[in-house]
């Protein structure tokens, strides 16, 4: 019980550290705004640790985090193969094609009145049909392999990519449509020049919206079939067995790549977009 | 009367007909049971909820069980009202599939989620590898949870069971001379399969092992009233199942190759084909379930007291 | 008026679209029930046919086009299929009956609200803590992100034991996942709202010396409002697909998921995609109800011009 | 309409012709006429101001000139065609009342838009950024973005975006309203050295009674509520303007003029 | 500092003390000296006018004075105390040099914000919001959105939000730039009379060389690059100020000294 204690303390002290630090004139560097969510991280993992040794809690529902850290040290070989199956093969490049075509398409709708009002409605509509209702038909229609999860991944990514991109191609004050107008300028001047521009903060929301559905519609869909290989696999799998540590390894893997691949994002977003008040702090 | 969960390890059909039956008929009230059935499914692994308390007893493999025990979780099988094993493979005839041995350089279909150790085990002892397709490898698909990829030609084989996917193979359109079946009993790797299990620490707990003691009494008689009378039996489940899925035919049949499953058994293990299942499961390759003899996953102490 | 014939045209088209592409999808299913019933197939065998192109396959054998209409599990279920068996499970069932998708579709919906409320709340919290703490600003919301690239899949079954083993049991482990999948969109699009006054409206109520629960009421919530409609209508699909993500691993016995799963299990495409259908006309009911008080608050606001 | 390209003095060509018109915004609470049987040519080469009381129209007209609004009533033709066909031929050059310049785009780059779209050469380009920033005297600023720069500068930034290319019609709305009197002084000066130089029509609307007497050929009173046009002033100053001819007599009574007249407006109005 | 809160003449009570007062923005290409060493000293009743090239860094001043910036160096006092902690006091009413209305609000409801904010009772309110719509002409408008108004009645209502309530200290960034002579003239009665009944400080930046000696007891005239005080001039004009009095010669003559204190510091820049 002493842990449960120590627990409550850890969580105070990582607290009073945090708004140290996030208080302080220093909190606009790059290394404590690093800092402060790590130490958070940390915290929490402290306490996890704590709290599942001081309630005994059973291996079997949750593992403490130094059984799952030495699970992940010793099968790094197997979470690698899993993670390219589901990652680079399913995720990245469902990812890719959907939000090419989601972008493709969000300019011809963008340019037709009657595709934005046709196709939105429509395409809001199949955006709420249900993974786990269309995972088992793509995998029925793409197979076993990660053709059927990129299937997936297209599926998820491709509507809050469009809504997204349309409504930035509309983010533009009546004031810089009227300038564009002044020049006459073509439909595709005033898509470069001032539509994609002021479009971009609204595309990249889309694009980090889309890098967590990625992931994780990967992993899902590979609940519903998939070869031998693939973090969904594992984690279902492992599941059965009761190998508790080995799900929340790969869990782990999944939430590394998933802020990896949002932070790249974001990062590009930063470089893009570093004129938009939201950016500019 | 006393509260009992009983967690099952699918959903609602007739392969847990007996449960249903003692519930409808009354069994367990005559026993001073109150008996809640937890219906199964594919996200749910019946061991974790037992670990987690959710239920008092499960009916789950005897594989799954005993490699949970091996992971640290004490289970231990009370009665085993399933005497013979269910499983097959069922493969396109047309794929020129007739013996075993022809399953090498072939794409299979295999249930995991803790299902995949006969599977593992069969393989071992014919000495072909489940990494890839080969010479004397296959390719290993985890199915999802039906047929299709039978019926899609994805895969050569899928994994049935005898009372449920098989027939869904043949609802489908198939006939059965265009399929090959291989039984798990027949092959010599047959698992034991539907048993009871609960907690080992608490059989310590005399009020926990008089109620199961009750509980499966009650549930050898829903089994026995089953087998009997298959077709009422297969209505209480149609009763049961709040998805409104099943449909009678189904479940009808289902009852009758069910009851075949169950007829050698009184409820109480048959140490023979635990060990034979033991057996079965030490041998599983590379990977096996469970590296070493268990020691005390069974008892026998409930269904004596029950069964006297 | 003019966009309902806009969508119309779109639907029409995919309509189209969808039984052009019935015929190719399901044309082996149908030639391999002829061959079993005895009709004249070219090429003969289910064996021959697996390896040859799906066009090919139409052009040899086209009299079994309407066929590929009319299959009782085909690959992909013809509209009309769909639109039957949704008619045959809602108007003509009981709404009490098991085999009722209005019944299904309530007990999803239980769920998917419930869950709603406590993620949409968990989420404006979150936000207004985020916005104007800096701490919770730099540790909570990294976190955050994380917490979406979990798979919820794989944690809903723990999440589930570890409630039942407290003692929580029926709509509210379901309500919970729904919740822990629209907590996300209201958080993200909550911080951006509250965050998007610009720096003169907000330089105005500093010369005011409002206190900071003024400019909560008075300039962010305001001005966030847009963005936050614009979210709880993401939020409120995300729940719906958290409702019925959570109906797996409670036992899956009733619920659109419930349906879905067992629609999946035995094969029956046409359950499945009514079921899907039905689970996606209600986030579309629910969208739209969103969308009608968002247009009576901002118009009442002043907001919609 | 002939074809001529450049207007000799005397012989007057139309580019702007309003005849009755009328516009009115529909909003939620009625509509709001803002501008009610307007009549104006403008000639070739004219440099027109158009002054009176805020809110009575003067955006608008210019707006509807630009195309950007398009009247319910009346007829107005540019350049003897409709306000639309006009912009596709690029005639126009517009600075808006505020300076809505793009927040991605450096000074130097705002410039450059007009250019790109325009197809002017690289080379052209560099060399006209250069020369209008030259001229609001903002050349230290071409590599800032527009929110590092102040109010006024932002606003100098727009002027210079619209006198980067070649418009044959400049409209202008209130563009040195945030420009103190000195810059004001000499941007007056260089407009009218541009207009002379390079004949272009222009539209100016000011608040400033001086500036539209130094700057115009002609004088457009505006009364609000409705907005229609109460007096157009033609002035009688010579198209050499050096800045002292402000204290001209002549001068002196084209402002009284212009003073009266809108003094007149706002009586109406109470 | 004593507790008397009215002044008398001849005993000047500072308000605001500037004290080498330097202001650093840090940009991505260097930094940008907006203001360097600025010493002035605001006395309570005063009325100071801020007049300088564009980019001069009047706007930043205003801004200093209200907290809305922080100074890179020197100090600041108001009221004897930090600019911070007096607007804790609520002493401050600001108008933006652009409107910054709340969309969403009406023009009354944007008049309310301030009201509401420091507690006013709900008649109040009513009362105050219609006294100052009345104030800038802007009555029939109350019920209207910002966007449904023309660039000068946006201003005018910005106008009326700063003068609704009673601040101490009145800080104003070219309010009347938008806005037509006549009604520029009544306003800025309008404002002097306001000043000369409350006794409100108040700091003003305009580019009307007039406007600012009309109203002023202190211009104060700047120069940019790096923004700074050239010239402090003390005004001899009454108090009491009749429109015409901008046509005697004392008032030439301020202006002309104030015309060549702006011509100096231009000439600086070239
Ligand atoms: N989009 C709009 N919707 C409704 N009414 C409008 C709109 N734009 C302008 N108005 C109204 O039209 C009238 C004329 O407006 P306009 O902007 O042309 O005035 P203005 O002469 O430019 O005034 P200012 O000098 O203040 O800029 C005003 O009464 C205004 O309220
Ligand atoms: N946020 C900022 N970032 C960087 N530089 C700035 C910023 N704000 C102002 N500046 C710079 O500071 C200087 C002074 O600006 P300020 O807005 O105070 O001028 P001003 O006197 O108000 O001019 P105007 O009359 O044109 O409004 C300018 O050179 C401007 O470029
Ligand atoms: C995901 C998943 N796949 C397969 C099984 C295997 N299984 C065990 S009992 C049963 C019912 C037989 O009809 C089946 C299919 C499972 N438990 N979970
Ligand atoms: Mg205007
Ligand atoms: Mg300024």
């Amino acid at each position: 019980m002493i842990e449960v204690v120590f627990a409550a303390l850890v969580w105070i002290a990582g607290w009073w550290i945090n708004s140290r630090f996030a208080n302080s004139p220093a909190a606009k560097t790059q290394a404590v705004k690093l800092a402060v969510p790590l130490i958070f991280g940390v915290t929490v993992l402290i306490v996890w640790e704590l709290l599942v040794r001081g309630l005994e809690v059973s291996m079997v529902i949750l593992p403490a985090p130094s059984l799952i850290a030495a699970r992940f040290a010793t099968s790094i070989p197997i979470l690698w193969q899993d993670f390219s199956q589901t990652f680079i093969k399913g995720a990245l490049s469902g990812y890719i094609m959907g939000c090419v075509a989601a972008l493709l398409m969000a300019v011809a709708v963008d340019r037709s009145d009657f595709l934005r009002r046709g196709l939105l409605p429509v395409g809001n509509f199949v955006a709420a049909l249900p993974i786990v209702g269309t995972a088992p038909i793509l995998v029925m229609w793409f197979g076993f392999d990660w053709q059927s999860k990129a299937a997936v991944v297209v599926v998820m990514v491709f509507f809050p990519m469009l809504v997204n991109t349309v409504a930035g191609l509309r983010e533009t004050s009546a004031m810089q449509r009227d300038l564009m107008q002044t020049y006459a300028a073509s439909y595709w001047q005033s898509f470069f020049k001032l539509r994609l521009p002021a479009a971009l903060p609204f595309i990249f929301n889309g694009l980090k919206i889309s890098t967590t559905l990625a992931l994780v519609g990967a992993i899902v869909a590979e609940f519903f079939g998939s070869p031998t290989v693939g973090m969904g696999f594992r984690i279902s799998t492992s599941v059965g067995q009761l190998a508790l540590d080995m799900v929340w390894a790969e869990i782990l893997v999944a939430a590394l790549a998933g802020s990896a691949f949002y932070g790249v994002i974001a990062l590009v977003e930063k470089t893009l977009t570093f004129w938009h008040p939201s950016q500019r702090g | 009367a006393d509260d009992v969960k009983l967690q099952l390890k699918w959903v609602t059909q007739a392969q847990f007909a007996g449960y249903y039956v003692a519930l409808d008929k009354g069994f367990y009230e005559e026993e001073d049971l109150n008996v809640t059935i937890l219906p199964g499914g594919p996200d749910i692994a019946p061991t974790q909820v037992i670990a987690g308390g959710g239920a008092d007893v499960t009916v789950e493999w005897m594989p799954a069980a005993l490699a949970a025990r091996e992971k640290g979780l004490p289970l231990v099988n009370i009665a085993q009202p399933f005497k013979s094993s269910g499983m097959m493979l069922t493969c396109w005839k047309d794929t020129g599939i007739s013996e075993p041995a022809d399953l090498a350089n072939r794409t299979l279909g295999v249930w995991f989620f803790g299902n995949e150790f006969p599977f593992m085990s069969w393989m071992s002892k014919l000495g072909i590898s489940t990494e890839g397709k080969g010479e004397m490898g296959v390719e290993v698909l985890k199915q999802g949870f039906n047929v299709d990829p039978l019926l899609q030609r994805q895969a050569d084989c899928i994994s049935t069971m005898t009372y449920n996917e098989y027939w869904q193979v043949i609802d489908a359109g198939v006939s059965p001379d265009e399929l090959v079946t291989f039984k798990y009993e027949d092959q010599g790797v047959a698992t034991l399969e539907d048993g009871l299990y609960v907690l080992e620490e608490n059989l310590s707990d005399e009020a926990f092992t008089d109620k199961m003691e009750r509980f499966v009494r009650a549930s050898m008689k829903g089994w026995k009233y089953a087998e009997s009378n298959p077709d009422e039996a297969a209505e209480i489940v149609l009763d049961n199942d709040a998805s409104g899925a099943q449909t009678e035919m189904h479940q009808k049949r289902m009852m009758s190759e069910v009851a075949k499953l169950t007829a050698g058994s009184n409820g109480a293990l048959d140490v023979a084909d635990y060990e034979r299942t033991v057996e079965t499961l030490l041998t599983g390759g590379s990977a096996p379930v469970i590296t070493k003899t268990p020691e005390g996953a069974w008892t026998h102490a409930i269904t004596d007291a029950a069964l006297k | 008026m003019k966009s309902f014939f806009a969508v119309l045209t779109v639907v029409a088209a995919i309509i189209a679209f969808w039984y052009a592409a019935c015929v190719p999808m399901n044309i082996k299913g149908v030639l391999d029930q002829a061959e079993r019933a005895g009709a004249e197939i070219t090429p003969a065998t289910a064996k021959e046919r697996r390896d040859m192109g799906t066009f090919g396959l139409v052009a040899k054998n086209t009299f079994a086009i309407g066929d590929t209409w009319a299959q009782d599990r085909p690959r992909l279920p013809a509209p009309h299929q769909v639109a039957a068996e949704l008619w045959k499970t809602t108007v003509q069932k009981k709404v009490t009956s098991k085999r009722s998708l209005i019944y299904h579709g309530q007990v999803t919906l239980s769920a998917t609200l419930l869950g709603f409320a406590i993620g949409t709340g968990l989420g404006i919290l979150l936000a207004v803590g985020i916005v104007h703490s800096k701490v919770m600003d730099m540790s909570v919301m990294p976190w955050a992100i994380v917490s979406q690239t979990i798979p919820i899949i794989a944690l809903a079954p723990m999440i589930i034991v570890v409630l039942y083993s407290i003692g929580v049991q029926g709509i509210l482990p379901k309500a919970i996942i729904s919740a822990y999948l629209s907590f996300f969109p209201v958080v993200v699009g909550m911080v951006k709202g509250l965050r998007s006054p610009d720096s003169m409206q907000l330089d105005l109520l500093k010369t005011y010396s409002a206190s900071t629960s003024q400019g909560f009421w008075k300039l962010r919530l305001p001005s966030s409002l847009p963005y936050l409609f614009a979210s709880l209508k993401i939020g409120i699909a995300a729940s719906l697909v958290g409702a019925i993500v959570g109906e797996l691993p409670t036992g899956a016995v009733a619920g659109l998921g419930a349906r879905l799963l067992a629609g999946s299990y035995y094969g029956q495409t046409v359950q499945i995609w009514s079921a899907l259908f039905a689970a996606a006309i209600l986030a579309a009911l629910l969208v739209a109800l969103l969308g009608l008080i968002e247009r009576v608050v901002l118009k009442r606001m002043g907001m919609s011009a | 309409m002939n074809n001529e390209t450049t207007t000799q003095a005397g012989s007057p060509q139309a580019v702007v012709e309003a005849r009755n018109l009328d516009l009115v915004f529909e909003t939620n609470d009625g509509p709001v006429q803002a501008l009610k049987d307007v009549n104006l040519t403008i000639n070739k080469g004219d440099f027109v101001s158009f002054i009176g009381p805020s809110g009575c129209g003067k955006t608008t007209f210019l707006r509807v000139m630009a195309a950007l609004e398009h009247p319910t009533g009346g007829s107005i033709t540019v350049n003897g065609m409709t306000p639309d066909e006009a912009r596709q031929k690029r005639a126009y050059g517009y600075v808006f009342q505020a300076a809505g310049l793009y927040p991605w785009r450096t000074i130097a780059k705002n410039i450059k838009l007009p250019l790109e779209i325009m197809g002017y050469s690289r080379e052209e380009q560099d060399k006209r950024v250069a020369q209008v920033l030259e001229l609001v005297e903002l050349s230290g600023f071409g590599g800032k973005y527009p929110w590092q720069l102040s109010g006024g500068m932002q606003q100098r930034a727009s002027i210079a975006r619209a006198l980067a290319f070649d418009a044959d019609i400049l409209l202008m709305d209130e563009p040195f309203g945030a420009l103190d009197e000195i810059v004001r002084d000499h941007l007056n000066e260089q407009l009218l050295k541009l207009w002379a130089r390079t004949d272009k029509t222009i539209g100016f609307v000011t608040h400033s009674i001086p500036e539209a007497v130094y700057l115009s050929t002609k004088i457009v009173v505006m009364s609000p509520r409705p907005g229609r046009i109460t007096d157009v002033i033609e002035s009688t100053l010579p198209k050499e303007r050096p800045l002292d001819i402000r204290d001209s007599q002549e001068f002196i009574d084209i402002a009284h003029r212009v003073r009266e007249g809108l003094r007149a407006g706002h009586s109406d109005d109470a």
